[in-house]
């Protein structure tokens, strides 16, 4: 974990709404494991006092990647930044993906929703060997990196709500369609909104396969300190508030409990 | 030129400068100390502890507003003997004071934390939270009120010989007859400020942005509330103040200081820039020398009317 | 689907729309005039009137700070005749109503102001400032004490029959008892709220900024404050609330609305965009259309818990 | 007067210490007349709520130029303005200075400190005819825009306080040398620190001459609603309090009282 202040690289659109930000953080990439997360700082936003978690999409060399979408204010102010602008990055950040060994008997399906889809390229580019990836969005532009997973060797389902790409419906469609005749055990490694996350995870549960997924809360510090992003979790039958920074992102399915009003 | 001497002792405590990290913004000392080199701080102010341990509010608990953010965590805290057991034995390696923030529900609650802290290796004072916006029981009750601000600081003082330092509450109209009632209570120090009722509704949903429905504002929106409600306190009482609120850099920590504190922390801006309170150090370390002030003390009340 | 309704009737005040603009922040009225058509705003708020013409307080009387700014003017201003004679002809050009801000150094000051008002054409309504944090006399020491509140609030009842609206301090622990204290002394309506008290000292000359020493704290700095007063007063009473504090668009407005106030007053952020008050308009309008909403009364107070 | 959004055309150095920036504003340009002023917003600062006045330096065409130095956060900030980025300016504001016609007596005696300069090339580029300009700096970084009066025919001569250029002293050095040789009445226009403004206008005072000094005060509004920007000024014996972004920035040097405090 470091403070580094980073020059940018490249900054560039991916489809429409989406855009890769690649900063030169030696000492973070250095670190980083696939599910991790860096918290920029928004210094351009003079009245922003939080930094803005995003997960590490690529780490090349001395090169961290972020892969974003415009939601608010903050994401809306990163689209000034410029090549050569200094970002001040606090990170790696969170606990990683466990990463399945090669001789892991299970299969790597990864499950992707919108930007969700970054920290699974991540793992993806460091696993010794491929599996699948299921990816949904509200429409075809929050489809993202098919072909570089392709271009790994994955197996590509995919699913949008209007239908624009892949089926229509969630992702659980093409999942569920896949589950049904699948002839391995999945291991799953999903990040994506909530609603999503919760699915795969009752998959998971019900099969009796591992599930990994990466939960996404609004942050304070990132580091573990302020518990604005905790997350009952239980485990040994104990249930107890985890960090999601801290402790997480990543948590296996059987330890979330979620709330009841959660999607 | 002499390098400015930076120590201070505040309340019989020993700091190496006046720079501290505030309650619930710097969790209990490890979350940090890969980034920051805890030894180098004035001293540590952990969340606050209660007597059990405490969950805390549901979330969202932390929502980010114009110059600064509104918070309900809700005091979470593994309680007492969690904290004892869990955070103090990592405290201990370090060389810097660490002051334990502490709440209750009743008078008697803050009393019994405050007896079992007492006496207990690697503590140097106690932080009494009477002005927390975010718990229905106690909290801010607590510091809007003279009667009960009275009898906490009162119970406290006959359970501990540990420096007690009640924190007040900014949403009061006369911050001056709170500090003195403090002082007649026993309190060897105050902080001021705590972060300020607050609250934020989204408005498609038309729902208060925070699960508590209301919260407390810091970060910079609030310093020029926190250095008045400091200029007026230091004219009232004559024991030491620590400053907080809004601090982003020297410039605030050193406007706190000429209002009249003897020392400051820093809360919110630990989570923009981790390295922020080192930064105000070397800040007001230059400040002095470019003064010609000796020390960080020479610095304190000296606001020129 | 039907264009929203934003007319709102306000203690008798009949308003096009819920948007007012702050006294002390719009002039008299010309001063915009040029850059805003006063006819498309819900209300003018004249700048602070007094019985006898004042100078106000020495310069600098306002500085910025980090998202907002901190004033003391010291309420100058051509007194009740001076202001009969010089602005309120110019007003009357005008289809808005106009409600003048009045303050006094005693009670019966502020009632002498408010009789000297009463049938005078072209006046829609007094805010009664009993909150401004710049004046020694008067100003603020009557807005965070009940009875003086009471006195003032009872005084100006007593000698008008124009629709009454006090406005309040922030810097109080109990809005609602202050809410409820005007109310029962003969309040029409309630304005929350004034500048939070607040102080900037330049650290080079180590002298406060402002001339006055104090001054008081406006801006998006203080809007989450507000919007929890606002809340907490709108439970508190039922006469309609203008809140205050923070607006730079319809978001922070609307906001407002939600937590219970029926109409919303913006101040500082006329000085970054004098249009703000016309973008509020049309953006509440928008919102009501998008929520399928037919008035902006169905808006107040809609908060879901 | 109008709130008008601007697009950047020019935005360029000036010496070390000063930059020039100019803004496509049709309806402001057409308005404007020398001694006035701009209120910029400066929406890249987000937690600032004032606008920031400056004078107007030069009008061509449809275009309206500032000459602006860094002092603080603001104009440190505006540094970062670029090509084609809208600016949103309210102007123009304040009175400006009276224009003195082709068969006046006095001689125009123009005295600027530092960026006090920016009104008074406006202005000299709308008289009729030439005249002198005293211009001050601490240093020769503050000494600006020397050939641009010369190219109008204008007579210029300096004062640095560290004598890098020019007379090392005041500029009321090189103005008093001048006064006590002159052969014509002076009329005086001065832009700079009060100090200067104040030593202008006793020597008009004591001379008996016309002085129109542009004063600077710390602004809200800009428009005369705030009452921020007050100076007592006194007219026909009576005492008022006038604002300087409204009844100003220009007063005759007679009408100005200054504190006992002020330089
Ligand atoms: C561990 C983690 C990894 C993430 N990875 C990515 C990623 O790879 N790509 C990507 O585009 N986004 C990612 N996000 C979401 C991203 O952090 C938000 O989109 C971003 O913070 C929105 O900021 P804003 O100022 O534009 O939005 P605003 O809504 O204006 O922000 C207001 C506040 O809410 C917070 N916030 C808003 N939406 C979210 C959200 N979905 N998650 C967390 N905080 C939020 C902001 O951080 C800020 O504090 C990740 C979030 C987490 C927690
Ligand atoms: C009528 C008028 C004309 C001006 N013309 C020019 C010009 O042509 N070129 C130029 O470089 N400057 C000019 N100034 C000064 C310019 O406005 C300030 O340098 C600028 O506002 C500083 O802003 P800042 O944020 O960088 O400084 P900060 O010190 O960070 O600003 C803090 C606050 O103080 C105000 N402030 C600081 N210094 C001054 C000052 N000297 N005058 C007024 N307000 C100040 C700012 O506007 C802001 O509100 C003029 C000022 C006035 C009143
Ligand atoms: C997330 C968060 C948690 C906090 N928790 C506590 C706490 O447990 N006890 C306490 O006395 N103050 C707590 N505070 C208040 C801070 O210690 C500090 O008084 C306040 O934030 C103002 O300072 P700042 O503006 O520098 O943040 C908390 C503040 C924040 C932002
Ligand atoms: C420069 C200035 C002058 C003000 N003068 C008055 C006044 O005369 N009377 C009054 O009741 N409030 C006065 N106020 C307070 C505003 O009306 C308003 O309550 C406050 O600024 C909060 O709103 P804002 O955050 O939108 O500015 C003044 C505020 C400012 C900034
Ligand atoms: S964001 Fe602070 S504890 Fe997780
Ligand atoms: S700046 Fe507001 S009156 Fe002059």
């Amino acid at each position: 974990m470091h403070v580094e202040e980073g020059s940018v690289v490249a900054h560039e659109p991916m489809g429409s709404a989406y855009r890769v930000l690649t900063l030169r953080l030696p000492r973070v990439a250095a670190q980083a494991r696939p599910g991790q997360f860096v918290h920029l700082r928004l210094a351009m936003l003079s009245d922003a006092v939080l930094r803005r978690p995003f997960s590490i999409y690529r780490v090349d060399g001395d090169c961290v990647s972020i892969l974003y979408k415009t939601i608010g204010r903050g994401t809306a102010a990163m689209k000034s930044i410029r090549l050569g602008d200094a970002m001040n990055v606090l990170g790696p950040l969170g606990n990683g993906f466990p990463l399945p060994t090669a001789d892991a008997i299970a299969l790597p399906v990864l499950v992707a929703g919108g930007y969700g889809v970054a920290p699974l390229y991540f793992l993806a580019s460091r696993l010794p060997r491929t599996g699948l990836l299921f990816a949904g969005g509200a429409t075809n532009a929050d489809i993202l990196c098919v072909e570089c997973f392709q271009a790994l060797g994955w197996d590509v389902r995919l699913a949008t709500d209007d239908g624009s790409l892949g089926v229509r419906g969630l992702v659980t469609a093409p999942l569920d369609a896949w589950l049904g005749e699948a002839r391995r055990e999945p291991e799953f490694f999903a990040c994506g909104p909530n609603g999503m996350l919760r699915a795969v995870g009752e998959r998971a549960v019900a099969g009796g396969w591992k599930g990994w997924l990466s939960l996404d809360r609004h942050m304070g510090c990132g580091v573990g300190a302020c518990l604005a992003c905790v997350q009952m979790i239980r485990k040994d039958g104990v249930e107890t508030l985890a960090r999601v920074c801290k402790d997480g992102p990543i948590f296996e399915s059987r330890e979330v409990v979620w709330e009841p009003s959660e999607p | 030129m002499t390098t400015p001497q930076l120590g201070i002792t505040l309340a019989g405590i020993r700091m190496k400068n006046p720079v501290m990290v505030a309650s619930g913004t710097f969790g209990y000392g490890p979350e940090y100390a890969d980034l920051v080199d805890l030894n180098r701080l004035g001293a540590i102010v952990v969340k606050g502890i209660s007597l059990e341990p405490w969950g805390g509010n549901r979330t969202p608990r932390l929502v980010e507003v114009s110059g600064g953010l509104v918070n309900a965590i809700g005091l979470q805290n593994p309680g007492v003997q969690g904290f004892v057991a869990k955070y103090l034995p990592f405290l201990r390696h370090f060389d810097v004071p660490v002051i334990v923030n502490i709440w209750g529900k009743t008078a008697e609650e803050y009393a019994e934390v405050a007896a079992r802290l007492d006496g207990t290796e690697g503590i140097a004072g106690l932080e009494i939270n009477i002005s927390c916006p975010n718990i229905k029981a106690g909290g801010s009750a607590f510091g809007t009120n003279l009667e009960s601000t009275a009898r906490v600081v009162g119970a406290v003082r006959r359970r501990t010989r540990l420096p007690i330092i009640p924190k007040l509450a900014p949403n009061v109209s006369d911050i001056a007859a709170f500090a003195r009632c403090c002082v007649e209570n026993g309190a060897d120090a105050l902080s001021l400020i705590n972060s300020y009722p607050a609250m934020v509704i989204d408005i498609e949903s038309r729902r208060p942005v925070l699960a508590n429905v209301t919260g407390g504002l810091s970060g910079p929106a609030i310093h020029p509330i926190a250095v008045k409600l400091v200029y007026d306190a230091a004219r009232a009482v004559k024991v030491p103040l620590i400053a907080i609120g809004g601090i982003t850099q020297a410039r605030e920590a050193i406007e706190f200081m000429i209002a009249g504190a003897s020392a400051v922390a820093v809360g919110t801006a630990n989570f923009t820039e981790p390295l922020t309170a080192l930064e105000v150090v070397d800040g007001i370390t230059r400040y002095l020398g470019a003064h010609g002030l000796a020390s960080a003390g020479e610095l304190v009340g000296t606001v020129r009317l």
